[in-house]
């Protein structure tokens, strides 16, 4: 009985930290690809890199939408 | 005559039990955390008013036809309020140093091994014979761990109501406690070359990765883990409405009148669970006991992780902010800033930190989802 | 042709009765004074269009599974609006001038006994056999006198839910007549020379002493009247979040959305007991006269009181102040201010009524509380 | 081993049926609507975001104890959540154009015709064996073409629940598709002389006459046609709250932290209607159908009634403004000034359409009543 | 039964559009008659209409009051 | 019976008038007493009373935080 007990804690604690670690891994494998395939996508209508001061205008503007 | 007697019968003075009166010290004790020493103090006010009022005696309040015990039956019976207030809590969760780097989730993750560390403890002192818990009342219990307070509510509202009022208060009170209970285990841990580590600037994250993110988990969630689809669920809602960008007049509520109201509610109803007779049991002993070695726990692996990480990724990673991975939003993060800036006065930990502070919301839900899998 | 009769039998014109439309009128009356004559708008706006709701004839609104019935049993019935709006209250309600001069307290004490001599009166209506109230009716009644709208339909959705109706409406209507019913009352109890009295300035009150007061408030009445204890907890734990100074989203919230949303909610279902078979009885023409017959008494007490203790005190009271007693807060204390002036141009008295006016909230809840032990 | 089993067999994607998956990806589409294209957001990201939870293999959100069961339950079978969502329409709309102009009532009236047409349509199909709709589901069906959510989501309660899920949906998209729909029908219906008519300025409407309208309102649906007060009701409540001056605290928050709160729970709870076994029958095809056809119908009636009032009239009617009688606030009255701008640069609709365009809600409200009367 | 269910949805039409009209033209007959009720009862108090002055003061302080 | 009735609300009006007032008198006692304690614990850290421009700062930072 008390060794039941114990054994199924011990279950419960492998599945667990198994699926947490699972599950936050593949949470971290789709946003990695989804954070490269929103960058191609949202500079792919761009011919080429920004300029500088295309850079600095951007950052500028994001900077303020952030701060609202 | 009869009629002085009458009134002397139905005070509380006549009426009241010891218990009764031990309960009373112990709420104005909780007002005393929330409102001098400012711990936690939207729950622990709430919480310990409400624990004043159930331990009235003679009157109906947290039990029958009183308010406390329909909002408990209404609220947190049905999880309604833990669910609210995580909507609202996804509402007003910025996830962005998490996508500007993603590894912290690993993290949150680690931190999580403070939960099952302390369900294998509370089947251990069952089997010892010390304390007398089910599986399904550790489990409740090792989500303290978590320190995740509508997460833990939800859970032990699920597994264990007869134990819900003091894993609230372990919860709360814990995640209050950060600033003490933390520093001390992230400085043993670690050496002061590694607490002196910088890290890169994060990146910014567009707007269509913080829109695309809350779908993500919830999909992953239907998924693998349907059990944690509740608690996910409504944290993803909460951060779609922030994020999308055209409902923010229903964030803004969500983030101002309705997390407020569910909040007091919530806290009302929890109090209701502090009557003598359900929270003066030796299982609260065990319980506080367990949620503060839970705590530990958990700080432990988050900065043992950090430490692992730091070894095999080509950026540096400050193990510190391992330590944030336990939640205790935005408690933890704060702390793991403040130790990063004794180790080094240029170092600003803030922002990577809550990468794997918000990561250990998501990392103590699925937890929860495994719990309730599991046991129900 | 029986698709039209259809129609016209369906039809409000059809089946409308005598009373409903005696009802509707009463209830448009009920509009205007809140609208035109802006008589306590805030409930008699939402009362009197719950009301109309509530007599169109042929249709479920105020019974059966009508949202304003259900308003009602989930609301009124089970207690839960009144409670939210003493919440509000409470943290609406600034207690410094209460605490500046605690002995004002008496005065709130003074005034309830309107509460009571109108009890006498509905069972000496009973006993010559002009009306037909129970006790339990003739505790609801009274309360009318305690000018304070939630404490009044609390109790009489405890005690006489039959009657609820009749008993908000008369409350409510009478605390709008404040500057009608009680000057003269207060100048024929008092001489030009009382009403002239000039006070001492009130001191300053701490911060410690604001948060403690709530708390001292709740305990005396788990110690000594625990039946008082829902309505004096929750007008107690509003002001304690109003005055923490740590919950301030809770308190912001308590004093606007949430108050106001259960206001609305709380007109439409005491409206929903508007209706013509609940409304027009002979009863309700007693309770209109018993109700002002207490806020008179509960003026005239007060007044005396005032005369009273300016006699026996050292510092000067002016007797006015004491009509404040009844609550009907704010108007009653506007009331007695302008009284003040009217007789000594130079004679501010609103701050020094404003003690005595939040002390007769809390004399009603006593009273309330009292009531409800003795007839339940 | 069969620890990995009993975690896969809990899984999602072991439990989803390909009817979950399609629904979805349906979903993800509505929530790509609401979000990019900014169709009806408050309602379709809500609704959509419901519809993912509800799809959600193996655990209980949309039935049973789930929260969005709940909501469901007690918001939408209760009629409650519509009702109040009226109510915070009432006090959000102005009815100033309206009354400026009364005559425009007849073209929020002609456009029903798109409801009534729809409902002939659905019982025609149902006739012809291609459909199986009843007469409850039909009238259900046809407020759709009212385009009016509230109206639509609370008559599906009543008359059709299973159906309710399809009929939001198609109102909500059709609502946010007016712009696409309604110019071709409203070019093909007049000629450009007609489209160019200018009309005279508004007159001043008096606060009297705006304070005295949502009690006609109220009353002569209280004579004529009773069951459709409890729509009618709440939207004159509101609007009177709006109008009234006196209760500005209950009318703001009626605006805002009340009508967003019930959206989302409204939303969620519609969407707990998407569950696969719902939704995806062949109904939701025809309704889908169904419901262009009547906004089409509806559209062209009120051009064609724009067209009629002009002849008979002394003071010109611009036809254009007929199509903002299907109601789709305010969006069909911006696409009937767009329209008159494209045809006379000069020609300001607006505030002209508005008339018809809240006409328009009470509209379909008053045909919701006569379906409700007729059919249950 | 298919004439049935035909014949009763015309019934509906019928008797809806029917009740729309009737209740509308109703509302516009009562709000029409309580404008000039209104207008009458407001404008009763005055002596006379207002001079021009007096109607540009009152357009601007109702155009100041609606844009609130 | 009806001399039971009034003999009844006779026992209540006591019972109710007294009660209010030993209640509102027991919490006139108490907030009375905490007053004190607390004025007194509130200056036991000052070193004597207040100067006068010490009192007008006090004075006017309070009205200021009492306004808002
Ligand atoms: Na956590
Ligand atoms: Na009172
Ligand atoms: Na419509």
């Amino acid at each position: 009985m008390q060794n039941e007990l114990i054994k199924e804690g011990l279950t419960l604690m492998l599945a667990g930290m198994g699926t947490v670690f699972v599950f936050l891994t593949a949470l971290v494998i789709f946003m990695s690809l989804i954070s490269r395939l929103v960058m191609r996508f949202q500079s792919a209508p761009d011919t080429g890199n920004p300029s500088d001061a295309e850079v600095a205008a951007i950052t500028a503007a994001v900077a303020r939408h952030r701060q609202k | 005559m009869s009629l002085i007697e009458q009134i002397w019968q139905n005070s509380g003075l006549y009426q009241m039990t010891g218990g009764q009166a031990v309960m009373l010290v112990i709420c104005l004790l909780l007002l005393y955390l929330g409102i001098v020493r400012k711990f936690e103090p939207l729950l622990l006010v709430t919480i310990g008013f409400g624990g004043l009022l159930s331990n009235i005696p003679g009157v109906e309040i947290a039990t029958g036809d009183g308010l406390l015990h329909l909002m408990y039956v209404f609220g947190i019976g049905t999880g309604a309020f833990p669910l609210i207030i995580f909507m609202g809590v996804g509402a007003l969760t910025d996830f962005g140093p998490l996508l500007a780097n993603p590894r912290t989730l690993f993290l949150g993750a680690a931190a999580q091994f403070g939960i099952f560390a302390t369900l294998l403890g509370a089947l251990g002192l069952t089997a010892m014979g010390i304390m007398d818990f089910s599986v399904r009342e550790a489990a409740a219990i090792g989500i303290i761990g978590g320190a995740d307070g509508p997460t833990a509510i939800y859970v032990a509202g699920k597994l264990a109501p007869n134990l819900l009022g003091a894993i609230a208060v372990a919860a709360y009170s814990y995640m209050a406690l950060v600033p003490l209970i933390q520093p001390p285990i992230m400085k043993a841990l670690t050496t002061a070359a590694e607490r002196e580590i910088e890290m890169v600037q994060l990146r910014e994250v567009s707007k269509a990765e913080r829109i695309i993110f809350p779908l993500v988990l919830l999909l992953l969630v239907a998924l693998l883990l349907p059990s944690a689809a509740p608690l996910i669920g409504m944290l993803a809602f909460g951060n779609l409405m922030r994020e999308c960008g055209v409902v923010d007049r229903l964030s803004h509520t969500t983030q101002n009148a309705l997390i407020n109201t569910v909040t007091i509610f919530l806290g009302l109803a929890v109090g209701s669970k502090l009557s003598a007779e359900e929270f003066l049991i030796p299982s609260t002993l065990g319980i506080l006991l367990l949620g503060i070695v839970a705590f530990a726990i958990g700080t432990a692996s988050g900065v043992l992780m950090g430490k692992l990480m730091n070894l095999v990724s080509k950026q540096p990673i400050n193990p510190l902010i391992g330590a944030a991975g336990v939640s205790a939003v935005p408690m933890a993060a704060r702390v793991a800033n403040k130790v990063g800036l004794d180790a080094n006065p240029h170092n600003i930990l803030l922002m990577h930190a809550m990468g794997p502070n918000v990561a250990g919301v998501i990392g103590s839900a699925i937890a929860a989802g495994i719990m309730i899998m599991f046991t129900s």
